[in-house]
C-alpha cells in the first residue's frame, strides 16, 4: 500500500479504472437502456480506450497531467452527456494536481474540485439522479478520510459512490436523457452513477494492490 | 420482438458513410471536414453570419441533409443518438466562421448542451463570437427548460438559415431565430418504436394497440398512453394540446408540418392534414403553408408530429425564402 | 404477425380523405373534380398538351402528389392497390383536355391498361385524342411486355409534365417521353412487408433474415430471396443487374434515383447512395444527379430501388425543369 | 323450369348472381390474396351492389339492356382487372341480346360473345390462368347444349366453369397481377374464374328454380 503516488503510479490506477470501465460495457449499456437512450456504456468505453492511448503517447509532468489528459480524451471522444460530465471532472480534477505526487490531501481536492467542475458545466445537483449522486458522496468520505492516508481515502471513496450509486434508484431524473421518465425511472440506477462507482473501485484497489 | 433488419455495413462505420453518401448526392456543394464528421458548404458566402447545427445522427434528414444555400452552413454529426463531442463541434465553427459569428441552433438536450457550450467556449477563445438558439418546441413536458428540440426544428432550422443569409450582424439573425423558437409548437404520437441501428432492437416497447402521444424521439415518454384510435379523434387531441400551449390565437396565421417519424404513409398524413385543417379553420386560424413529409426521424418508428409556427410578414418571407440541399429545395 | 397500426378513420374513405388532404396542401393548387376521386391543377395553361398520371392508391406520393405546374395536369385516383374504372379516367381526361390532346402515363400492369384503354376510347368518341406511355421500368421480369412500372416512374412523370408544358403537339411529347421510358431501369429489393390498410395483413410474408430482390411493389415476386446482406454486397447485385439490362455504358452520364419503399431510412439510402456512387465511377458511369426519398411507396414496406435514368441535352434538361408540388418543389 | 326467361325473371337471374358474389367476398378474397393482391373480392362485391342498384333503377326493355346495365355498374365501380374484365363480359353479352326474353340460343350466343369481347379487351387466351379459364368452357358447354333449353344448357355452363376454374389451379399465370408470380401460383386457383362459377351457378339455379 503505498501513501503517495508516483506519476508512474497513477497513470498506472488510471488505466486500470480504464480497464475496468472498458470491461463493463454490456453492464452500463443494460443501465442506460432501462432510462436513457442506451448508449453510455458504448460511450464511456470509447473515451476510455481513447484515454489509454494518451495515457501511453503522452508524457506527464505532474499527476494532474494524467488526469488532464483522461479527461481530454473522453470529452474529444465519447460524446454524450457522458463525455462531457466525465471529460470535466477528470479535466477538472487535474487542474488541482500541480504535484508529482499524488496524496490523499490531493485526491480529496480533486474529487471536489471535479465535481464542482461537473456542475458548473451541468448544472444539475446531488439527488438529480446523475453520477452527481456517487461523486458528491465520494468526494465527502474522500475528504474525511484524508487524514487516514491515500489506500484509506480512495476506499472510502468507491464505498460511498458505490451506495450513492444505489440511492440513485429511488430518485426520479431531473436532468439528462432520463429526466423526461418521470416516476419511470423508479427501480433503475443513474447509469452515470454506476460509472463514477467503477472508476473509483479499480482506483482504490490499484492503490490498495 | 423481430430485429429490424437494416440495410447497412459495419454499424461502427455507420456515421462516416451517411457522411459520404451526403458529400456524394450534393453533386459539389458540401464538403466532409478533413478532422471531424462535420458537412460544410462549399460555397459560404464570404462575411456572412455562420450557421452551424448539429446533434446525434439517426435522425435524417436532421440535421446534416439541411447544409445548403439558404439553409445551414455546417453539420456536425455525433454519433447514433448521441451528441457530437466539442472539439468536432470547434472545428466546424472555425471552418464555417466568416468573421460575423456563429450561431448554434440544436436541440435541447442535456448532452448536446453542455458539448456545444464547451465548443463555444473553445471558439470564444479563437475570437469567434457564438450565440445559441436551442430548439425546444415539444409541449409534452410542461417545463419550457426541460422541452425537447422535435419536428418544429425543421422551421427553426429553415428560419435561421434565410435569416442568416440575409443578416447584417450574429445580433440581427438570433433575435429573428429566437423569435422563431418562441413561435413554435409541436406535439408526436408513435404507434410502433424504431430500432437502435447496431443492434436491431426496438428503443421502447408498446404493447399492441397502443399507442403514446407525446413521445420523443429517442422514446423519451410522452403525456398519454392509450388506443389506437381513428386519426381524426388523434389530431384533434392533438391540435388541442398545441394550439391551447402556445396559445394559438382566432385570426394568427401559422405554417403547418407534419412529420412522419419513419414509417408512417404519406396517405395517413394527408389524412390528418385534411382533419388538423378542420379543426383550425373552425378556430380561425389560417394556415398559410403546409410541409407534410419525413422531416425529422427516429429511425423507422411509426407516428408522426405536428408543429404550428405562428407567422408575422418577417418569419413567412423567411420561411419561403429560397434555399437548396437534399430533400428540401425551394427556389 | 402482428397487425399494422394506421393511423386512418373509416378504411372506407381512405381515398377520399387522402384527395382532401391533398387539396387543402395544396393552398389553392389543385382540387378535386366533383364527380369522380381525381385531382386536376386549378391553373392549366390553356392550349396545352395534357398529362393525366393515376393508378391504384396507396402509393403515394405516386400519382396524385404529383400534380402540379411542370408536372402532371390531373391523376386519377383508384381503390388501393386498384386501378381506377374508366369513366373516372374519362371525366379526369375531359376536365384536363386543352384541346392538344391529352398524355396518359402510367405503370404496366393488367387492370391499368384494360381500364385506361376503355377511357381512351370514350375520349376518342369525344374527339379527344389520347396517346399512352407506359411505364415499365422494373428489370425484375425479362419480358418487357411483362415489365411493371416501379420507382422510375417519378423520373417518367417529371420528364413527361416538363414535355407536356412546352409541347407543341402530342406527338412531341409523346415522343420525348417513349425516350425517357426507353433509357430508365429500376431494381427493388424488400427487407420487410407492407400492409393493406383495410385489414393492416402484410401483403406477403419474409423469413427473418430474409430479404428479396426484384420484388414488386404490391408484394409481387422478384428475381432472388437471399439473406439479409451487408449494404454494400447488396448495392452491387443491384447495380450490376441495372447496368447489364440497358445496359449503360462507360461515357454515359445518368440521374439516379434511391427509392424508399416506404420504412426504410434516409441513413440507409446514403450508405447505399456512397457504395453506388463508387461502383458506377469505376465503371465509368457519370452521375448527374442524385434524388433520394419516398418517391413510389408501398405502404410501410422497408425496402428501397434503385432506378437509372440515361440523360441526353434533353432530357437532363427536363428533368432539372422547374415543377411544383406537395413533395417534390424544384424551380 | 322456364325454358325462356322474361325481361323480369332475367332480372332475378342477375340479381341472384350479384348477390351470390356478393355473398362470396371473403371467399374471392383469400383466393386473391393468395396469388395476387387480395382485392378481387372487394372489387367484385362493390361491382355487384352497384349493378343490383342500377337494375333497379333503369327500365329495360330487352334482356340486353339488362345485362349492359350489369356490365356498365361493373365497369364504372369495380375498378381493378375485374371491373374491366367483368364489366367487358356483361356489355359484350348484352349487346347480342335484342330481343325480350331470354332462351338458350341467347344464351350460348351471349356467353361467346362476352368471352370475345373479354379477349378483345385483355389480350389473354384460355390457358392462361384468368377467368377465361372458366368462361371459354361455359360458353363451349352452353353452345354444345343450347339444343336442350336453357335450363340444361345454364347448368352446363356452370359445370364446366367450375371443371375449368379447377383447372386453372396447375396453370401458371400470364396475365394480372399473379402473371409474375411464376411457379408460386401452381396449387391456385385463379380468383376470376372463381367468380365466373359462382356466377354462372347462381344463374342456372335460378332458371331451375
Ligand atoms: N447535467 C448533468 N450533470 C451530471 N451528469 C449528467 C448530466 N446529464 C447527464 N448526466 C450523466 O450522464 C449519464 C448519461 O450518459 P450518456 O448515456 O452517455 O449520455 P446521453 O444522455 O447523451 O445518451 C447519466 O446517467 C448521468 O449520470
Ligand atoms: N387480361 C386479362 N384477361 C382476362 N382476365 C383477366 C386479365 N387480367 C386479369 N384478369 C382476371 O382478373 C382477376 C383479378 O381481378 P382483380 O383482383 O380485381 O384485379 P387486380 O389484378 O387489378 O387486383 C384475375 O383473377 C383474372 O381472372
Ligand atoms: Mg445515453
Ligand atoms: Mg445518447
Ligand atoms: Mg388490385
Ligand atoms: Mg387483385
Amino acid at each position: 500500500m503505498s501513501d503517495r503516488l508516483t506519476v508512474d503510479q497513477t497513470k498506472a490506477a488510471l488505466v486500470a479504472a480504464a480497464d475496468a470501465i472498458i470491461a463493463s460495457t454490456e453492464r452500463l449499456t443494460k443501465a442506460d437502456q432501462a432510462i436513457g437512450d442506451g448508449d453510455h456504456g458504448l460511450g464511456m468505453a470509447r473515451g476510455m480506450k481513447a484515454a489509454k492511448e494518451a495515457l501511453d503517447k503522452k508524457p506527464a509532468a505532474t499527476v494532474g497531467d494524467l488526469f488532464k489528459t483522461v479527461g481530454m480524451a473522453i470529452v474529444s471522444t465519447s460524446g454524450g452527456a457522458s463525455g462531457a460530465v466525465f471529460g470535466t471532472l477528470f479535466t477538472g480534477a487535474g487542474k488541482v494536481l500541480a504535484a508529482d505526487t499524488l496524496d490523499a490531501e490531493g485526491f480529496a481536492t480533486a474529487l471536489a474540485e471535479g465535481q464542482k467542475a461537473v456542475q458548473a458545466r451541468g448544472k444539475a445537483e446531488p439527488g438529480h439522479k446523475t453520477m452527481l449522486d456517487a461523486l458528491a458522496p465520494a468526494a465527502d468520505a474522500a475528504r474525511a478520510h484524508a487524514g487516514a492516508g491515500l489506500p484509506v481515502a480512495a476506499r472510502a471513496a468507491a464505498k460511498a459512490a458505490e451506495e450513492g450509486a444505489e440511492r440513485t434508484k429511488d430518485m426520479v431524473a431531473q436532468f439528462g436523457r432520463a429526466r423526461t421518465l418521470g416516476d419511470r425511472a423508479l427501480g433503475h440506477p443513474d447509469p452515470g452513477a454506476i460509472s463514477v462507482t467503477i472508476i473509483l473501485d479499480a482506483f482504490a484497489s490499484t492503490i490498495e494492490g | 420482438m423481430t430485429k429490424v433488419q437494416k440495410i447497412i455495413n459495419d454499424p461502427e462505420n455507420i456515421v462516416a458513410e451517411v457522411i459520404d453518401g451526403l458529400v456524394l448526392a450534393s453533386h459539389g456543394r458540401l464538403r466532409k471536414l478533413e478532422d471531424a464528421p462535420a458537412l460544410l458548404r462549399t460555397d459560404i458566402e464570404p462575411g456572412k453570419v455562420a450557421l452551424l447545427v448539429g446533434g446525434g445522427s439517426g435522425h435524417e434528414p436532421m440535421y446534416s441533409a439541411y447544409v445548403g444555400r439558404g439553409l445551414a452552413d455546417a453539420s456536425v454529426c455525433g454519433n447514433i443518438f448521441a451528441s457530437p463531442p466539442p472539439n468536432h463541434i470547434h472545428a466546424a465553427t472555425v471552418a464555417a466562421s466568416q468573421g460575423k459569428g456563429v450561431l448554434y441552433v440544436y436541440g435541447n438536450y442535456a448532452g448536446d448542451v453542455m458539448n456545444f457550450d464547451m465548443a463555444a467556449e473553445m471558439a470564444a477563445e479563437d475570437g469567434i463570437e457564438v450565440r445559441t438558439v436551442l430548439v425546444n418546441d415539444d409541449v409534452a413536458t410542461d417545463k419550457p427548460e426541460d422541452r425537447r428540440g422535435i419536428g418544429g426544428a425543421f422551421y427553426i432550422v429553415k428560419i435561421a438559415g434565410a435569416a442568416c443569409a440575409e443578416a447584417k450582424s450574429l445580433d440581427e439573425a438570433e433575435a429573428v431565430v429566437r423569435k422563431a423558437q418562441a413561435s413554435t409548437r409541436t406535439i408526436g404520437v408513435a404507434v410502433r418504436a424504431g430500432s437502435l441501428p447496431e443492434t436491431g432492437e426496438p428503443t421502447f416497447e408498446l404493447g399492441e394497440g397502443e399507442i403514446e402521444i407525446g413521445l420523443g424521439v429517442h422514446g423519451e415518454p410522452g403525456v398519454e398512453r392509450s388506443a389506437l384510435m381513428p386519426a381524426d379523434e388523434l389530431t384533434e387531441k392533438m391540435i388541442d394540446r398545441l394550439v391551447n400551449d402556445l396559445p394559438f390565437r382566432r385570426g394568427d396565421r401559422v405554417a403547418m408540418l407534419l412529420n412522419n417519424l419513419g414509417a408512417t404513409t404519406q396517405m395517413e398524413l394527408l389524412i390528418v392534414n385534411r382533419k388538423a385543417r378542420q379543426i383550425l379553420g373552425e378556430k380561425g386560424i389560417e394556415v398559410a403553408r403546409t410541409d407534410i413529409g419525413a422531416y425529422f426521424t427516429s429511425q423507422e418508428m411509426a407516428g408522426f408530429s405536428i408543429t404550428l409556427i405562428r407567422l408575422d410578414d418577417e418569419l413567412e418571407r423567411l420561411i419561403e425564402a429560397p434555399c437548396e440541399s437534399l430533400p428540401f429545395t425551394h427556389r
